[in-house]
Formats: C-alpha cells, structure tokens, sequence
C-alpha cells in the first residue's frame, strides 16, 4: 500500500498524527478556539471558491444536475443503515441513534478538503463541481435522521420548533458560505482566481495543516469518552464508513464520474458531519446527547477515513474506474 | 452608602438560543439592560462541553439581567418555558444597587 | 465547613474604561485582589452593544471584587462617582469565604 | 414562582489547574454540573495578570456550580485543599433555583 | 453604468453582498471577532506601509503638504452641513447630531481599501501617500462634532475628560498603526517590500474579502434598528456621502490630483468612521447613542459607497479629471 | 556599528518599536490576544518545519549529537551564575531568585526567530538544525531553577506534584510542537516544503512583523512595573544576557559551528523564555511572582537582545570566526 503510506506521510496527516499525539500525552498545546474557527471558514471559502470557478471555466452546467439528485438521494439515505447497525448493535436510545445516523448521512468538509489534497499531491484530476456536491449532501439527512429518532412518538414538532428547524438547515453558516463562495467562485471566474489566487489557492496547504494541527487535539480529548462508550459503537464508528463508501462508489460508477470524482463521492459518503449536523441537532433533538455523536463522527470516524479510508477508496475506485 | 435590593437573574444557554431569550427580556417593558458573558465550557444533562475548533453549535453564554423582584419572578418562568427541554439553567439571587431608577 | 462574610462587587464598564476603575481598586490598600471577565453584550439606556468586527470601542467587561462590607460600602460610590454619566452599572451582594485573611 | 435554596461556588484558578478541579467536581456524584467561564485578567497575591499574547500560562477562568447547602460545604474544602498554595480563590454564596431536581 | 456592474461583480463586493444575505436570513454564519479584528489591522498596515514605500519611492514629500493641510480641512469642515441637514430634516437630539456629524467628516478605512482595489482592478494609479491623507482626515471632524454638539451648553468637558479626550484622538489606534506603517514603509523603501511583499501585497485581495463577508454580517445585523430610526434618518445616510464626494472632488480638482487620487479624496469624504470616531465619542459624547451612528455610517453609508458610491465618483471624475 | 543600524530599520525591528511606542503613549491599540497567540504558534512551527526540511536535504544527522547535548548543559548551567547575580545584587527572594534563573537558563523562540531573521537578511547562512538545539534548551534549566529556589528547604515536592511538573516539561506545548514540526519538516522534506513554502516561508518575515508588534504593545505594559523593581533588577536584566551570550559563543568555538550558528547559539544563550518557563514554574513554584520574572524576561532582556545584542553578538562572532 504504497499511496497509504505517501498519505500518512504528507505534511497534514502528520499534522494530525501531531496533534493527536500531543492530545494524548495531554500537552497544554492549544489552538485559540476563533482561529480554528476562522481556518475552518477558510477551508470552506478556498473549496467552494475554486469549485465555482473550475464550473465556470468548463460549463458542465448540465452534468451537474443528475449529480446533485444522486447526491442528496445519498445523503437522505445513508441514515436508514446506520440507524438500523446502532439499532441492531449498540444500546443507544432511538432519539442518540436517528442524532447519529443524521451525522453519518451529512458529511464531513475537512475530510473532503483532505481527500482532495490527497488526490491532488498524486496528480488525480476531479470534476470541479464536486464543491456543490458537498454542500448538498450536508442536509437531506437531518430529515431523515429526525424521522428515524421520532419514529412512534405521537407528537411531532410543533410550528414553531420546525420552523426554526428549517431556517437552521436552510441557513446554516457552512452551507451559505460554502455555496456562496461557489457563487462568487462560478461569477468571478479566472479573474477573480487571479486576485485570490495567492490566499485561496497557495495558502491551502498550509492552513489545512494548521487545521488538521487542531482537530488532533480534538479528537485526542474525545478518547477519554470511549471507556463509557462500549464496542459496539466503537465497531459502528468504522465500520458505517465502509457502508458509505460502498453506496458512494456505486452510485459513483452509475454516474460515470472519473477517477477522482469517484474517491470523493466515496470519501463523502463514508464521512459524517459535525459542523451543520451537530447544529441542527441542538434544535430538533436537543435532548440527543452530542458528545455520543461528536466522539463518533470526530473522534473515530475522521480519523479512520483520513489515515486509512481515504487511500482505501482510491485503491478500490482504481481498479474499477482506472 | 444607600442601597436598594434587586434580583439578579443568570441564564445560561446555548449561543444560538441566546437571541430567543434576549427577544424576551425586550419585550418586558420593566427590564432596564443586560449583559451576556461567553461561557468556555460546561456540564449538565446534555453531557460535558468543551470548545470545538470545528464547531460552535455546542457554545453557552451566560446572560446576566438585574431587576425587580417582582419581574424577575415573572421573568423567571417565562424563560424556563422558552427553553423548555433545550438546555439551560435560569438562577436567581439577591443583588443591591445604588441607581434605583437605573434597574 | 467555617466560612466568613464578605461583599462582592461587579462593575460592568467599557473596557476602555475598565484601567480607571481598576487604577481606583489598587488605590484602595483594603482591597487585595479583583477578576475581569470579558463581556460579549449587553444592553442598557445606551442601547444594545453587540460584538462588532470593525471596532472594539463598545466592549465592556465585568470586574469582580471581593471584599469587607466596609471597604465596599466606600468603593462601591467611588466607582459610581468615576462612572459618572459614562456607561456602566455597579452590583453588590452577599459572598462567603473561607479564608478570611485572603479578602 | 416558587423556588428552591441552593448554594453557589465560584471558582477562580488557572486555567491550566482548571482541569484538576473539574475532575474533583465530577467525581462528587451529588454535583449535576458546571459552568466555566474565561477571566481577561486578575490581581491577587501573586500580582497582576492581564492578557499576554506570548503565553497563556498565566490565564485564568472561573468556575461556576450550583449544588446543594451540603454539598457545597463539603466541595468547597476540597477545591482549597486541591488548590493548596497553587493560585486562587472561592467564594460561596445563595442562589435560587425553579428546578429542584436540576441541581 | 460597466464600471459600476464590474464593481459588483468583483471578489469583494460578492463576499459583502454575501456576508449581507447570509444576516438577513438570519444564518448563523459568523466569523470570530478576534479574526475580524485581526484582519482590520492588517488592512490598515498594508495601506499605511505601501503608502509608506511608494512615497520613498517617488520623494514627493513636499507635494504632500498642501493636500494633507487641506484634507484636515476637509474633516474640519464636513461634520457642518452633517449636523445642519440631522437638525433640519431629522429629529435626532443635538448631541447625537453632533455624534453623527463627526462620523462623517472622519473617514471609513475600509471604504478607503475598497476604493484602491477598485482603482487597481480598472488599472487606475492614484497618489502613493493618499495613505497619509487617511490619516490625517480620521480625527478633526471629531473637534467639530464635539464643538456642534455642545453648542448653547454652559458648562464644557472639564479638564481631566479634556485630556483623556485629546489623547484618545491622538493615540487612537488605528491613526498610530496607519501612521505607524506607513513610517516603516517610508524607512524601510523597496528593500522592506520585498520582504513583506507576500503578506503585504498578494494576500490582500483575500484578506479583504473575508473582512468584507464579516461587514456583510454586521451591517445585515443593523437592519434590525432601521424601523426605529424613520425617513429622515436613512435619507441622510445616502444623501450626505454625496455631499462629501461633491466637497472632496472640488478640492481634488483645485488641488490638481490625479484621477485615482481625485477618486479616492472623494470617497474619502463620503465616506464615515466607524472606528476611531465611535471611540472617541465613548470618551467625549458618552451618553450619545452610539448604535444611531454606527447604524448609520454602517448600515448605509457603507455599503451605498461600497456598491454605488464608488463606481459613480469614478464616473464623474472620469468626466472631470479624465 | 552599520549592522546594529540596519537591524534598527528593518521591518520586524520597526514593528516593534511601533508597538513599543503605542504602548508607551498608552494607545488603546490592540492584537487580539487568541490571533497573538496562533501567530505565535505559526513562528514555532515555521522554523521547526524548515529545520527539519533542512537537516534531512544535508543529513547531518550525527553532528547533531555533540551540539544537543552542549546545548542541554548550557541550559543546565546559565541558572547559576543568573542565581549568583540575583542573590548578590538584588533582594529577591531565594524563590523568586530560582524562577527567574529558571527563565535565562532556557531560550525565548521568538529572539531566536529575530535572530535568523537578522542572518537571513544580511546572508549569513546557518546549520539548519539549529531548530533543534532551540527545543532541546527549552527545559532543562526548569530543573537547575527548581533546585536552586529548593536548596535548604526540607521539604521537596510531593510525589504528584513532582509528576505534574515532569509532564508539564515534555508535554509543555511550545516544545511539542517545534519537535513535532521539526520532525514533520525531516520526514516530508523537499516535497513537504514545496507544499508548505508559501505559507511558512514567503509569509513568514510579515507574520513576523506583526507578532513583534504585539510583543512592542507587550513589553510597554512591563515597563509600569519597572519603578517597583530597582535598579540591580533592571541591570541584571541586561548583563545576564551577556554572560549568557559569551559562554554561548564559546560553546559554539568549541563546536566549531559556522559563522551564523554562532550567532544563533549565543542569541540563544542570551535570551529568556517567557513560553515555556513561566508555564512550568506555575506547577513547580506556584507563589513566585510571575510578574517579576516576565517583566525581566519580556520587559528588558527581550528588547534589548532583539535591538542591541543580536547585531553585537554578530558583530563579535565575526571577529571571531569569520
Ligand atoms: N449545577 C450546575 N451548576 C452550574 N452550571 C450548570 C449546572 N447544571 C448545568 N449547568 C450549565 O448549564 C448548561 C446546560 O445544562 P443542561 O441543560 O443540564 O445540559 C451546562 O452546560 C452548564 O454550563
Ligand atoms: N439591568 C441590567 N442588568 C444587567 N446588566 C445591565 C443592566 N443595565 C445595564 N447593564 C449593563 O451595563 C451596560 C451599560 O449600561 P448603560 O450604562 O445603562 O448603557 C450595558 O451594556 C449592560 O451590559
Ligand atoms: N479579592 C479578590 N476579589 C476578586 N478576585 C480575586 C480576589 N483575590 C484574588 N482574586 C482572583 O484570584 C486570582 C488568584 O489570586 P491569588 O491566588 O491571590 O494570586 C487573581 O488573579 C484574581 O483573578
Ligand atoms: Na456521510
Ligand atoms: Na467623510
Ligand atoms: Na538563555
């Protein structure tokens, strides 16, 4: 596993590798929590940014559209097997398991932005409107996970809770921003690329570094959640990726993606969100206990796709597109 | 120095329930201000909090309102009902100040 | 547990302000310590302040004073009287410590 | 509205001793939670401290908990001993609460 | 109107107008206040120190001297027909009028910033020290507001608020960093920007487009006060930049400046404070309602130059200067 | 002393003495305190990475071994002769006297970083591990400070305290970092730093400038403390860098480093922490006064080792070894 071992070895895993460490001994290392923040926004600007404007130079206007379907089809999905695994696997309650399975049917944008480092650094060239895939997929699956945790319950939510339930998914800060700067991305063009090249383009390796620096700090903190947390779910946090990146690559090849296109989709649906998913939660199911799903999609998940999963995938999508 | 007796009333809750709670103390004619501190962490029903890097859906803030007893026992309800099963804490004590009229 | 009473004062002011106030604290030899917190809001008869990127000249922070009711009964009108017409409110209340000499 | 007695602690430490105290108040199984709340700055036996940018060694936060009469007369002895001559302070004092059974 | 549809479709405007959709629905896109303010200051240091290196670059030191005696003037003179059209036309009190008329004879850095990154989009060069005339136009407004506002009064400020006022102005700190900067690019000339280029230079353009979606947010937020504050009010918020303008263009034709700099004097004057002012008036006016001004020279002054000011004084210029 | 002239006026310097002069006229500017910080990690992980990417191009791996370990006992050693000074000159206490040798006995990266800086620009190339040697002097003076502030007393640590002190000396979090980097930068080498280099190179010299800046605003607020302390405090704070300084230098003459590993070396041994050190002696010396310390470290031995001792170390070391 050649590719396996250049990906553990690129400067942002082993940033992660780092901060995990330093979680683990329990260094008093520490990013200041609004420049973690500011960074994620970064991130998130520099992928839809140069999504729209690659959009913009290639036109595929048309192509994108049975793409996004196929897409939050996936993500309203992919809920309905992890909620059965917990069901089945675990002994978490229905409200914890639809709050979970919503995690797993979002994704995960740091993954995203790794994956595509990844590919980049092997030379794999992708379709540049997967950005708007991933603002897709955030948020189909918080319906489905809702209607899986409610399931049985006479009462639904009353007017006002789903009101405010839809103005969060509509108008969470990732999705705005990330389909925003696609927007400015696809107006803009190659002009605008050369007046942000320098920060959004020259910039992003460095800063996802810095990032991956601090979310191995935060995953090292969940561990010490683990203990109480039991096997099973510890088993689900690698095992619902696998599933994910299955369906993914399937629906992938259905679609004819390229090479690239199809670790991505795979990547995305093995990831599980914990910016807008975790946000939404705090709204419909505020009793849902977020650190059983933040230690899950955080602490074991991530890390599993962006060590070993995100390789793997490329591996498999090789032999069946390559 | 001459003082006069108040209640002080503290709410924590989280960040983006914060707007919901302040609304509520505006519409309440007899309430003069308040204030509203950052909270870095916590532990309650919900679990233990502590800052993310990658998310502020988990954020508390602390909001601190000084007024009448009498409407901070009217205040005091209203905003346990508004949070309802959301998370949070409403506590209240005793407080003395010097400008009657300010509060 | 033995525990012995003290005052507790929390001035809310701009943070601009906040050296004068603490200048006046560390003048007064009765006083050995204060806490500053920082605030993220607040409202009162000059309007609702709430974080804004572009300028830090509305910020206020809670200053936290823990001393004898003697001490704080001739702070808490120096303060007010330092205050004068700029923002800011003056809280005083009950607080019990456990090492008496530390206060 | 009625409401029920209960007491409150406020702990001021380092922030990097923060997580000591946080362990004490967890292993306590009457203690339902906690709230912790950054400080900008202090004065106190060991001087001065206000923000430096170069380190955070120095940093403070405060520690908020609502318990019960017996229970906090039990923890506050016990965050003084863990806190020995390390640097802070706690204070305790009334508070009410609506929920008796949050606290 | 091409300059003004290029104008809104470049970079920076498309992330303030962004900024400005994702306030007014509410989303809960926020970018952390310590970043935010962070990336004013690098702002403000980039335009001192360019300034600062282009003015060693051309020696034209002695050129500077009438054109920053008449921007003081400038600043001096603007807070009057503020503060006479707030008594005539609105019903503000005479010390909020003085407040706000002060905003306007001081000047909006970041308006500034924008106006230079459209010149350069256009290809337009303007005067290197125009920096220092930011400078200069930032604090005397602020006499005059304090003197308008506290005409017929008996008692004035009392000495000790006298001198905290005075150093307030003087050590304000965006007038020492902008003066400051731009001493260090004088002294340290080409050798210093070589140095400094990658932050200084090509990090600009996204640096201020990040600092524009946060101004997006925060002036969506100052909607929320406009039904209160009536009519008369908004009118002026878009009436008096003209005013400006108009007074900046005439002095930049007596003084003979070139089109980009007769552009930027007269975004300058249209353009209010909202940073070192507001401050200053803490000290000087506290009791003034300081979200009335904000929510003016925020709410709609900027954003009128940002997206129709300053493409329209360019066009007028271009008639006049041309 | 044309070199001590060019250092005077170079960007970093500049910004400095900007800050310094803000704080001094008690400007209300400001660097927000969570972006100071990131900075601070940016600087350590900038000259760890490209430590690392230097080492591995000239694989000097052994050399290494003598150098670290001289480095150590410098480390080791200069508490003493600070305690000496401090015990004869000045009043502090036996406590306070340990914490603060404890400080000059360990290294201030962000000297360091102005020293390299000061070589870069005049074109005195350096061992590039000398990263390394930064890291390896960070702790060991902890232990000699510790001892010194103990000697007499009965009573040592307790066992759990003794534990928290150990791991707060491997785990503090500027050292894990910089080793981390610098492993990081061994391990990924040319190709991380083709990745990383407009980040942590080309950015480097303006985050520089900025981070001095905060330091100017910094050291000004020591400076209020400076009446408190007397004079044999102050003096010590500006001839302990000298002792240190030479007895570096003759390390490095024994070693035989190059010209700029020289001046690095003395730099080192001139410079106080106030990152690691001051965390440390929280654990093991809670009642010294921090202030003390910091207001030396920071307020005097800081400013006068980045505007005086760094030229003048250079200055002798090239009479030296040149
Ligand atoms: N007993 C307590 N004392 C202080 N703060 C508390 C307490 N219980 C809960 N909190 C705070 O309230 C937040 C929400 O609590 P909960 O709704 O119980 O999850 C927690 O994260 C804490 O910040
Ligand atoms: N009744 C109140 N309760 C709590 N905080 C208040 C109250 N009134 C004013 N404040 C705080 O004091 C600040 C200044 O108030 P003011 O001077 O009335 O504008 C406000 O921004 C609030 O943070
Ligand atoms: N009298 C007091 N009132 C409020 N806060 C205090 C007081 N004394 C100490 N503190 C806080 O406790 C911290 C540690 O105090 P000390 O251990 O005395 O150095 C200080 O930095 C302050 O934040
Ligand atoms: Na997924
Ligand atoms: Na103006
Ligand atoms: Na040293």
């Amino acid at each position: 596993m050649d590719a396996a071992l250049a990906n553990l070895l690129s400067p942002p895993v082993l940033c992660f590798l780092l901060g995990l460490l330093a979680g683990i001994v329990r260094s008093d290392l520490e990013i200041p929590e609004a420049v973690a923040r500011a960074l994620a926004l970064y991130l998130i600007f520099s992928i839809g940014f140069k999504g729209g404007v690659e959009l913009a130079a290639n036109g595929e206007l048309l192509a994108l559209v049975p793409l996004l379907l196929a897409a939050a089809g996936l993500s309203l999905f992919l809920p309905l097997p992890a909620f059965a695994l917990l069901r089945l696997f675990t002994s978490v309650s229905r409200v914890d398991a639809g709050a979970i399975a919503a995690h797993y049917g979002s994704v995960s944008i740091v993954t995203y932005v790794a994956a595509t480092s990844f590919l980049q650094t092997r030379g794999i060239p992708y379709e540049g409107f997967m950005a708007a895939v991933v603002a897709v997929m955030e948020t189909p699956a918080i319906l489905t996970g809702l209607f899986l945790a409610r399931t049985g319950e006479t009462a639904g939510l009353d007017a006002r809770r789903r009101g405010e339930l839809v103005h969060e998914i509509l108008a969470n800060g990732s999705v705005v921003l990330l389909l925003g700067s696609f927007a400015i991305g696809f107006l803009t063009g190659a002009d605008g690329m050369r007046r942000l090249e320098p920060v959004v383009a020259s910039g992003f390796q460095g800063v996802l570094c810095f990032f991956l620096l601090d979310m191995g700090l935060l995953v090292a903190r969940r561990f010490a959640g683990f203990a109480a947390m039991g096997p099973g779910l510890l088993l689900f946090g690698v095992s619902m990726p696998l599933v994910g990146a299955t369906t993914g690559m399937l629906v992938a090849l259905v679609l004819d993606l390229s090479l690239g296109g199809t670790v991505l989709l795979a990547t995305l649906a093995a990831s599980a969100s914990y910016i807008a998913v975790p946000a939404a939660m705090r709204l419909a199911l505020p009793r849902a206990n977020p650190s059983l799903s933040l230690s899950l999609a955080l602490g074991i998940t991530f890390p599993f796709n962006l060590v070993l999963g995100i390789p793997l995938y490329a591996a498999v999508a090789e032999r069946l597109v390559g | 120095m001459q003082t006069y007796k108040r209640k002080r009333l503290e709410i924590v809750v989280e960040k983006r329930r914060a707007p919901a709670v302040l609304e509520l103390l505006d519409r309440e004619p007899g309430i003069t201000g308040w204030t509203m501190l950052p909270c870095i962490g916590g532990r309650g029903h919900t679990g233990t909090r502590l800052p993310e890097g990658a998310t502020d859906a988990l954020d508390t803030v602390l909001i601190l309102v000084v007024t009448s007893e009498e409407i901070a026992h009217r205040t005091m309800p209203a905003v346990l009902d508004l949070l309802q099963d959301y998370v949070g804490v409403v506590l209240m004590s005793e407080v003395e100040v010097a400008r009657a009229a300010h509060f």
